[in-house]
C-alpha cells in the first residue's frame, strides 16, 4: 500500500456499485410511477413525462446515495441522451409512419407512369412528370453546385488558409445559408426575367435557384471534412515530391470523401423537397416536360404535392401524400448510393 | 403513359402550345377546360399558371402569357389597362368565364345547420361577434343549440379572389367598415389565417370555427354551410343559385371588349345566391403569330361554349354562365385573329 | 550531392526558431543532428526540402544549396526539391485510404507514372525489404496501412521515402518508434543506402548518431524561448572523442550520466 | 541500392534543370479554378444582393396600401423580422440540445448496431419536403397538440408565451416550431455527428486514462475538438429555421404583429411566410415590397453571421 | 500495488493478439516490458488499465488481479481503475484546446474537487518540474499546450498523468520522442516515484530497460501474424546477464549486433 495520503477506501476498485440491471429496476419503477400517473388521470403524454422524470432523476439519484457524485452525473447525462434520442425519434417516426402508410396506397404504376396531362376529376393520374422534373432541376442543381462548392472549399482550407479572400468567403458562405428559399427562387426568377423575357419559369431556373441553397451546404460540409484529414498526411506526400494540387486530388480528397459524399447527397436531400423557390422559378406544369432550357414551366415533385394539396380535395391530399412518400423513397436511393460510395472510398484504418 | 396523344379520338385541328396563366380561383376549371380541348385536338398543350391574378395579368401586359385569368377586372387604377392596350394594340378582350359560389363553413359541436344574415356574418368576421350564442345568431336560429364558446373566423391568409369576391359582398351587406381586398384587413382583431383554401379546410377543424371558401371544396371536405339570407329566405351555396346572379349584375366595362360586370351582392330575388366569385379571361383581340390566335380563339370559344361550361360545373363545381351573356361573349372571342 | 548552408536562420512568424546556422554536409555521407528538445533540430531539418514552408507564417533567411544549386533561388520548384530531397517522419504516417502495397508505390501513385505491374511489385519488395517489414507483411500487401503496429508503420514510412529514390534522404528520428531489432535493420539500411544517397539523420539517440553518421551536428538552446542554433558541426569520430566545444562534450557525456 | 530505376534518379542528368520550376503548372490551373469557384460564389451572392437591391429597394416607399395594412415599410417590416428571429429562436432552442444529443447518441453512446439504422434515419429527414412538415404540422401534429395548448395556457399562463385564449386546431407558431425543430434537427444533427466521431482517438483515450467517466470524455476530448464544426452546424440550423417558408405558411395562423404569445390564432408573421402569402397574387409594388423585406431578412442573416462569428474567434483568443 | 496476471489472452475481436501471459508484478518496483515491434507489448500494458476495452471488438481472457482485486471483476468500475492506474502513451497526446497549466491539471479538475488556486499551482508546478518541462514552460503556462514540440508535448503528458498521483503508472514508450538530456531525468524521476508507485514500462531501449527496472519481460512474436507472448520474466540484472530462455539472450545481444 502506498503511504499516500489516500484513504483505504479511495484504494479499492470495487467501491459500492449498483447492482446488475439497476437501470431496468428503475425503469420498471418508472413504468410503476408513470401508471399510477395513468390511473390518477395525467392522460397518457402527461402520464409518460411523469414516467421519464421518475427514471431520469432516480436512476442518478440512486447511483448518487450508492455511488459518488461523478458516477450519478455520468448516469444523467447517459439518460439524457438516451431520452433526448427517443423523444426526438417520436416524430421522426410518426412523421416517416404518416408518410408510408398514407403514401403507399396511392402508389401504384399508374401514378408512377402518368402525368396530370388532361387529368380531371377522378380520372387517375400520376406524377411522372413531377419526377421527372425533379430529377432534372436537382441534377442541375447538382451539377452546378458540387464542382463550385468542393473547389470553394478546397480553396479555403488548401489554400486560402487565414488570408482576407478565404476569410471573406467563408463568411459569405455563411450568409449565403441565411438566403431565405423562396428569395433565391425570386432571384432566380427575375434573373431569367431579364436575360430570356418575362414571365419565364422553367427548368434551368429552379435548378440556379435550388444551387443557390445548395452550394453553401456543400462548402460547409467539404471544409469539415477536409479540416479533418491530417497535415502530416499532406506532409508526407508533399515530402515524396508530389505537387499540391496532386496531394489534393489523390489523397486529401480519397481520404475525405466518405465524408465530403454524405455531405453532398445530405445537401441533395435539402434542396430536393424544397417547394417555394421552384414554385417561382420553375413553376407548374401538369404536362411532360424533359426540356429543362425551354421556355416551358416544369414541374417538380414538391411542387407538385403543394398544387395536389391546393385543389383541397380528397384525391388531392392522397396525391401529395403519395408524392412525398415517393420523394423519400428517391432520397433513400440516394441515400444508400452515397453510403456504398462512402464505404468504398472511407480510409481503410483497419482497427 | 397519358402523355401520349394517341389515345383520344378528338378529331381536333389546333396545334401547338399556347400558355396562359393567373387567378388560382379558376385553377380547377382551367384543368377541366385544358383536359377537354386537348381531347379534342391531340396536337394542342395548353398551359394555364395558377400564379395568380396580379401575376396573371403582369404576364399578359408583358407578353408572357397569350392569355390570363384574373378575378378582378383589368382596370387603370394602376395603369394597367393601358399597357394592356399597348400590347394588344388594341382593347383588350375581357369577358366573365368562370361563377362560383362561396360557402360560409363552419363547425361548431351540436350544430348542423347554420342560417345567418349578412349583417350578422359582418359582425362575426369583424370580430364584433364572438360568442356562438350571441343574440344576432340566437334570431336567425330559434332551433338550434348555440353554445356559449367563441366564435373563430377564419379568413385567408394569402391574397385571394375569394376573399377578395367575400369581403365585396360583406361590405354590400353593410356592417363592414373595411376596404374590400384580397388581402385580410390587418385593423381586425382576433380571427384565424389560412394559406390557400387548403389551409381554411385545416383551420376549420377546430371546434367552434367559421370560415368561406369555394363551395366545391367545402362539399368535398364534408363541411357544414351555412344559409344566407337573401330578402326573406336563407339559401344555401348552389351552382344553380349561383348562375343566376350576373344577369341581375350590372356591366361596368370600359370598352365594348370589356365585359366587366359589378355584382349585384344586395339582390333580394329568390333563389339567387350573391355570395359568389366572378373570375375573367382576358385576351388579346389580335395576335402577330397566326397560330397563336387560332388556337387562343379555338381555346376560350371551347371554354364559353355550353359543353365548356357544364364540364367545369362538373368538375370544379363552378356555376354555368348565363347563356345570354356567353354569348355575347362568345361574340367577342370569335373576332379574335 | 553536397548540402550547403550558410548564414540560416528559420522563423515561424515572429518567433525565430533557429539562428544563423553554416554548415557543409558532404555528399554520399550520414550526417546526424544531436541537441536537447526544442533546439530546432526538426525545423532546421525541414528547411532542406522546403517542407518548412506549408506551415502558414514559416519562411528562411539565408542561404541553402544543393550541388551547388540555391533551393530558394527563383526559379526552383519546391516540388522538384521534394522529389530529389526524401524525407521521413518524427511520427508514422502512412495514408489511411491505401493499401500497403499503394502506401509503398504512393510516390509514384500520386504523381500518377505508369509503371508495369511486374515493376512495381520488384519496386514494392525491395522497399519493403530495405526497411526490414517484407517477411511481415508479404502476406497482407492489400490491407490497410493504418492496420500495423506503430513500429511496422514507421517501417513502411522508411520504404515508402526510399521507393522513389531520392538523391538525399531526411530522416527525423525514423527510429523512435521502432524495436531494436528493426532499427538496427535500418541502421544496416543507411549504412547500404549511403554508397548512392546523402542521408540526414535527427536522433536523440546518441549511440546511435555515434553508430551510422559520419559527421555530427550538435545544436543547442542559449536557453528557453531563445533560438536554437548549430554549437559544433565536425567529423562524428571527433565530435564524441574531443569535441570542441565543452557544451558538446558536457551534452554527450550527459547522455551516459 | 538497385532498385528499379526511377527516371529522375538518373545520375547524368543536369540537377539544374531538374530543381527549377516547370512541374508547377498543373499547381496554378488548380489554384486558378479553385479561385474562381471562390470568386463564383461572391459574384454570385453580389447578384442576390444587388438584384434585391434593385427590384427591392423602390419598396422602401411605396404608397401605404401596399404595407398589408401596417402603414409604412419600417410597421411591416420590424413585427416581420421579429417574428422571423422568434421562431428560429424557439425551434433552436428545442432542436439544439436534442440534437447533439443525438449526435452523440450515435457517436459514442449507441451500440453500433443501433447507431447506424438512426443515423440513417436522421439523415432520410433532412429530406422530407417542406410542403410535407407543413401538411404533417398542420394536419396531424397541431390538433394532436389541441390539448396540451389547452393545458399550457390553464397552467403556464403566467408565462408571457401562453397567456391567452388557446388555439382549437393547434395552427400555432407552438406547433410550427416543433415542426421547424424536427426539420432542422437533422442538419444539426449529421455535422455534430460527423465531428464527434472525428474526435482523435488519442485525445479520448488521455482522457480516459486519467479516469474520467465516459461523459467526462466527451467533455474534455470531444465537445472542445467539436466546437467549431457544432458552430457551423447551428448556423446551417439557424439558416434553414429563418428562411423556411412552406412549413410556417401551411402551419401558422398568422398575424403581422409583435408578441410573445404563441398558443393563440394571432402569431406572429415571419418574412419568409409573408412573402410565400403575398407574392400569389402581386401586383409590382406590393412586390418590391415583398422583396424589399426579403433584403431585410438576408442583411439581417449577414448581421447574425457576423456576431456568431466575432463570437468565436472571441471564445478562441482567450 | 501488485498486479497478478494469470492465463491472460488478449484479443481484438477474432484476432488473438497476446497469448497465456502469467506473471507478478511487484510492487513499488519498476517493471520493463521489452520485444520486437508488433509482440504485443502495448496491448498489453493496456489491458492493467482496462483501456483495451474502449477499442470495439477487443476483450481479455484470464484473470488480472490488483492488490487482489480483480480489475475486470464484476463490481469493478474501469473509471476507478484507471485513476488508481495512471497512463502515458507512445505519441504525446495533450488536449489540444487546454493551456498548459490546464493540461496538467485535466485529471484533477475531472474529481472536481474545488482545488485552491494556490494549491493547483503547487500540483502544477511540483508536476512540471517531475518531468523535467518546469523551466522551459514556467512563462508561457497560460498557453496552448499543442504549441510544444514532440519532446515538450510528451514531457507535458507525463507531468499530466503524475499530477494525479495514481499508484500504477503505465507508461508506454514514455521516451520515443526525448532527447537524451529529457529521458535522463524521466529516468530519474521513475527512480524517485517508484518508492511510492508500481511502475511498468514499455520499452524498445534495451539499455533504458537495464538502467531503470527492477523485472524485465520479454515478449516474442512466433511468426508475423501469430499471438505475442510472455517468453521470459526475470529479474532485469539475471536478464541481462544469464537469461533462463536462448531466444532473449540472442534478442538481447542483437541490440549490439
Ligand atoms: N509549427 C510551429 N509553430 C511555431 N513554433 C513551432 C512550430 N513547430 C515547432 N515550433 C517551435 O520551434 C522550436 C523548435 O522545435 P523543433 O520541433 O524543431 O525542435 P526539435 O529539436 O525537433 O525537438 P524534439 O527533439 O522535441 O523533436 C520549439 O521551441 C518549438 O516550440
Ligand atoms: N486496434 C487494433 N485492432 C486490431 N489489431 C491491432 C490493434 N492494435 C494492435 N493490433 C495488432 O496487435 C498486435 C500487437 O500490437 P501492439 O501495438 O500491441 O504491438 P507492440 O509490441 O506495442 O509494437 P510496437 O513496438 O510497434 O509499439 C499487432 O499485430 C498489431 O497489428
Ligand atoms: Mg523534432
Ligand atoms: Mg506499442
Ligand atoms: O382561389 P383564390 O384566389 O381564393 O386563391
Amino acid at each position: 500500500m502506498s503511504n499516500t495520503d489516500l484513504s483505504n477506501e479511495e484504494t479499492k476498485l470495487s467501491h459500492a456499485t449498483l447492482p446488475r440491471g439497476a437501470q431496468w429496476l428503475v425503469g420498471v419503477a418508472a413504468v410503476a410511477l408513470g401508471g399510477l400517473a395513468l390511473v390518477l388521470g395525467m392522460g397518457i403524454v402527461g402520464a409518460a413525462v411523469i414516467g421519464l422524470l421518475g427514471f431520469l432523476i432516480g436512476y442518478p439519484l440512486w447511483a448518487l446515495l450508492v455511488e459518488n457524485r461523478r458516477s450519478a452525473t455520468d448516469k444523467l447525462v447517459t439518460g439524457l441522451v438516451w431520452t433526448a434520442f427517443a423523444v426526438a425519434v417520436i416524430p421522426l417516426i410518426w412523421l416517416v409512419y404518416t408518410v408510408v402508410s398514407r403514401g403507399a396506397a396511392t402508389l401504384s404504376p399508374e401514378f408512377l407512369t402518368y402525368s396530370m396531362r388532361s387529368v380531371t376529376g377522378d380520372e387517375q393520374g400520376g406524377l411522372y412528370h413531377a419526377l421527372m422534373g425533379t430529377l432534372i432541376v436537382t441534377g442541375i442543381a447538382a451539377v452546378i453546385s458540387i464542382p463550385i462548392g468542393i473547389m470553394t472549399a478546397i480553396y479555403l482550407i488548401e489554400y486560402g488558409k487565414g488570408n482576407r479572400l478565404a476569410k471573406t468567403i467563408t463568411f459569405l458562405v455563411d450568409v449565403m445559408t441565411g438566403i431565405p428559399s423562396i428569395v433565391a427562387g425570386l432571384f432566380a426568377f427575375a434573373l431569367f426575367t431579364l436575360l430570356v423575357g418575362p414571365g419565364t419559369r422553367f427548368g434551368f431556373g429552379g435548378g440556379v435557384a435550388l444551387s443557390l441553397l445548395m452550394i453553401p451546404t456543400v462548402v460547409r460540409s467539404t471544409e469539415e471534412m477536409l479540416k479533418l484529414v491530417p497535415d502530416d498526411l499532406r506532409e508526407a506526400a508533399y515530402a515524396l515530391g508530389v505537387p499540391k494540387w496532386r496531394t489534393i486530388t489523390k489523397m486529401v480528397l480519397p481520404t475525405a470523401i466518405g465524408g465530403i459524399v454524405t455531405g453532398v447527397v445530405l445537401s441533395i436531400s435539402r434542396v430536393i423537397g424544397e417547394t417555394a423557390p421552384l414554385l417561382v422559378a420553375s413553376g407548374f406544369n401538369p404536362n411532360l416536360n424533359t426540356s429543362p432550357f425551354e421556355d416551358s414551366p416544369m414541374m417538380t415533385v414538391p411542387v407538385f404535392i403543394y398544387t395536389q394539396l391546393s385543389e383541397a380535395t380528397a384525391k388531392g391530399v392522397e396525391y401529395a401524400w403519395g408524392g412525398a412518400l415517393v420523394l423519400f423513397i428517391l432520397v433513400m436511393v440516394l441515400n444508400l448510393i452515397a453510403r456504398i460510395v462512402g464505404t468504398i472510398f472511407a480510409p481503410k484504418t483497419g482497427r | 403513359a397519358n402523355e401520349e396523344p394517341s389515345g383520344s379520338d378528338g378529331e381536333g385541328t389546333l396545334s401547338g402550345t399556347i400558355k396562359g396563366g393567373g387567378a388560382s380561383s379558376q385553377e380547377k376549371g382551367q384543368a377541366a377546360w385544358v383536359a377537354g380541348i386537348q381531347d379534342a385536338n391531340p396536337d394542342l398543350s395548353v398551359v394555364y399558371e395558377p400564379v395568380g391574378s396580379g401575376s396573371g395579368r403582369e404576364g399578359f401586359i408583358t407578353g408572357g402569357y397569350l392569355f390570363a385569368g384574373t378575378d378582378s377586372a383589368l382596370n387603370d387604377d394602376e395603369g394597367e389597362l393601358t399597357k394592356a392596350k399597348e400590347q394588344c394594340g388594341a382593347d383588350p378582350i375581357q369577358v366573365p368565364a368562370y361563377v362560383s359560389p362561396i360557402a360560409v363553413v363552419f363547425n361548431v359541436e351540436g350544430v348542423d345547420e347554420l342560417n345567418l344574415d349578412p349583417k350578422t356574418l359582418a359582425g362575426i368576421f369583424s370580430g364584433k361577434i364572438t360568442k356562438w350564442n350571441d343574440p344576432a345568431i340566437a334570431a336567425t336560429n330559434p332551433d338550434a343549440k348555440l353554445p356559449d364558446s367563441a366564435i373563430t373566423p377564419v379568413h385567408r391568409s394569402d391574397d385571394s379572389g375569394t376573399q377578395e369576391n367575400f369581403t365585396e359582398y360583406l361590405a354590400a351587406a353593410g356592417g363592414w367598415a373595411e376596404e374590400p381586398s384580397g388581402e385580410w384587413p390587418a385593423s381586425i382583431k382576433g380571427g384565424e389565417g389560412g394559406d390557400g383554401t387548403a389551409g381554411v379546410v385545416t383551420a376549420m377543424q377546430g371546434a367552434g370555427y367559421i370560415g368561406f371558401m369555394d363551395e366545391s371544396a367545402a362539399r368535398e371536405n364534408d363541411l357544414a354551410t351555412v344559409k344566407v339570407q337573401v330578402g326573406e329566405e336563407f339559401v344555401a351555396p348552389s351552382a344553380e343559385a349561383a348562375s343566376k346572379i350576373l344577369a341581375a349584375s350590372k356591366s361596368v366595362g370600359t370598352s365594348d371588349n370589356d365585359m366587366a360586370v359589378e355584382v349585384a351582392r344586395t339582390t333580394t330575388e329568390a333563389g339567387v345566391y350573391p355570395v359568389v366569385l366572378v373570375s375573367y379571361l382576358l385576351a388579346c383581340p389580335t395576335y402577330e403569330n397566326a397560330e397563336d390566335a387560332a388556337n387562343v380563339k379555338g381555346y376560350l370559344e371551347y371554354i364559353l361554349s355550353e359543353e365548356g361550361q357544364e364540364t367545369a360545373s362538373e368538375d370544379a363545381g363552378s356555376a354555368p354562365l348565363d347563356r345570354e351573356i356567353a354569348d355575347k361573349a362568345l361574340e367577342l372571342v370569335g373576332a379574335i385573329k | 550531392m553536397s548540402i550547403q548552408v550558410k548564414d540560416t536562420s528559420i522563423f515561424y512568424g515572429d518567433f525565430k526558431a533557429v539562428e544563423d546556422v553554416t554548415m557543409s554536409i558532404k555528399p554520399k555521407s550520414v550526417t546526424a543532428f544531436i541537441g536537447p528538445s526544442g533546439c530546432g533540430k526538426s525545423t532546421f531539418l525541414r528547411t532542406l526540402n522546403r517542407m518548412h514552408e506549408v506551415i502558414p507564417g514559416a519562411y528562411v533567411e539565408g542561404k541553402i544549396s544543393i550541388h551547388g544549386q540555391d533551393i530558394y533561388g527563383p526559379n526552383v520548384d519546391p516540388v522538384a526539391v521534394r522529389r530529389k530531397v526524401g524525407m521521413v517522419f518524427q511520427r508514422p504516417n502512412p495514408f489511411p485510404t491505401m493499401s500497403i502495397y499503394d502506401n509503398v508505390l504512393a510516390g509514384n501513385k500520386l504523381n500518377s507514372k505508369r509503371i508495369k505491374k511486374s515493376e512495381a511489385d520488384s519496386i514494392v519488395e525491395s522497399a519493403l525489404r530495405g526497411a526490414n517489414l517484407w517477411n511481415e507483411v508479404k502476406d497482407r500487401l492489400s490491407k490497410p496501412g493504418m492496420g500495423l503496429s506503430g513500429g511496422q508503420q514507421q517501417r513502411l514510412c522508411i520504404a515508402r521515402a526510399i521507393a522513389v529514390q531520392p538523391e538525399v534522404l531526411l530522416m527525423d528520428e525514423p527510429c523512435s518508434a521502432l524495436d531494436p531489432i528493426s532499427t538496427a535493420a535500418i541502421e544496416d539500411l543507411i549504412h547500404e543506402l549511403k554508397s548512392d544517397y546523402t542521408i540526414v539523420i535527427v536522433t536523440h539517440n546518441m549511440q546511435q548518431a555515434a553508430r551510422v553518421s559520419d559527421d555530427t551536428g550538435f545544436f543547442n538552446l542559449k536557453a528557453a524561448g531563445q533560438p536554437g542554433h548549430l554549437v559544433e558541426f565536425n567529423p562524428t569520430k571527433q565530435m564524441f572523442t574531443k569535441p570542441d566545444n565543452p557544451d558538446t562534450e558536457a551534452y554527450i557525456s550527459g547522455r551516459f550520466g | 541500392m538497385t532498385v528499379a530505376a526511377d527516371p529522375g534518379a538518373d545520375p547524368g542528368v543536369d540537377t539544374k534543370s531538374e530543381l527549377s520550376g516547370r512541374g508547377s503548372m498543373g499547381d496554378v490551373v488548380f489554384r486558378g479554378i479553385a479561385v474562381i469557384a471562390a470568386t463564383l460564389i461572391m459574384v454570385a451572392l453580389a447578384a442576390v444582393f444587388i438584384f434585391l437591391g434593385i427590384e427591392g429597394i423602390p419598396g422602401f416607399s411605396v404608397d401605404e396600401q401596399h404595407y398589408a395594412g401596417q402603414g409604412s415599410f419600417l410597421g411591416l417590416v420590424v413585427p416581420l423580422l421579429y417574428a422571423t428571429m422568434y421562431a428560429a429562436v424557439l425551434a433552436l432552442i428545442v432542436a439544439v440540445p436534442f440534437s447533439v444529443a443525438i449526435a452523440l447518441f450515435i457517436s459514442h453512446y449507441a451500440p453500433r448496431r443501433i447507431a447506424t439504422p438512426v443515423a440513417y434515419v436522421i439523415d432520410l429527414l433532412a429530406a422530407v419536403p417542406s410542403v410535407v412538415f407543413g401538411l404533417w404540422g398542420a394536419v396531424v401534429l397541431g390538433p394532436y397538440l389541441v390539448p396540451t395548448h389547452a393545458w399550457l395556457s390553464e397552467n403556464l399562463a403566467w408565462l408571457p408565451f401562453f397567456d391567452g385564449q388557446p388555439s382549437g386546431n393547434g395552427r400555432t407558431l407552438f406547433t410550427a416550431s416543433i415542426v421547424l425543430a424536427v426539420m432542422i434537427l437533422p442538419i444539426i444533427t449529421s455535422i455534430c455527428r460527423e465531428v464527434f466521431a472525428q474526435t482523435p482517438r488519442l485525445h479520448e483515450e488521455a482522457a480516459l486514462a486519467l479516469g474520467a467517466t465516459r461523459w467526462e470524455m466527451v467533455r474534455y476530448a470531444v465537445f472542445p475538438y467539436a466546437r467549431s464544426g457544432m458552430v457551423s452546424a447551428v448556423m446551417l440550423g439557424l439558416g434553414r429555421a429563418l428562411g423556411e417558408t412552406m412549413a410556417i405558411a401551411m402551419i401558422v395562423s398568422p398575424k403581422v404583429l409583435i408578441s410573445l404569445f404563441i398558443i393563440g390564432t394571432n402569431n406572429p408573421e415571419t418574412i419568409a411566410a409573408h412573402i410565400a402569402q403575398g407574392y400569389k397574387e402581386s401586383t409590382p409594388d406590393r412586390l418590391s415590397v415583398l422583396i424589399a423585406t426579403g433584403l431585410v431578412l438576408f442583411a439581417f442573416t449577414f448581421l447574425v453571421n457576423a456576431l456568431a462569428r466575432w463570437i468565436v474567434a472571441r471564445g478562441r483568443a482567450k
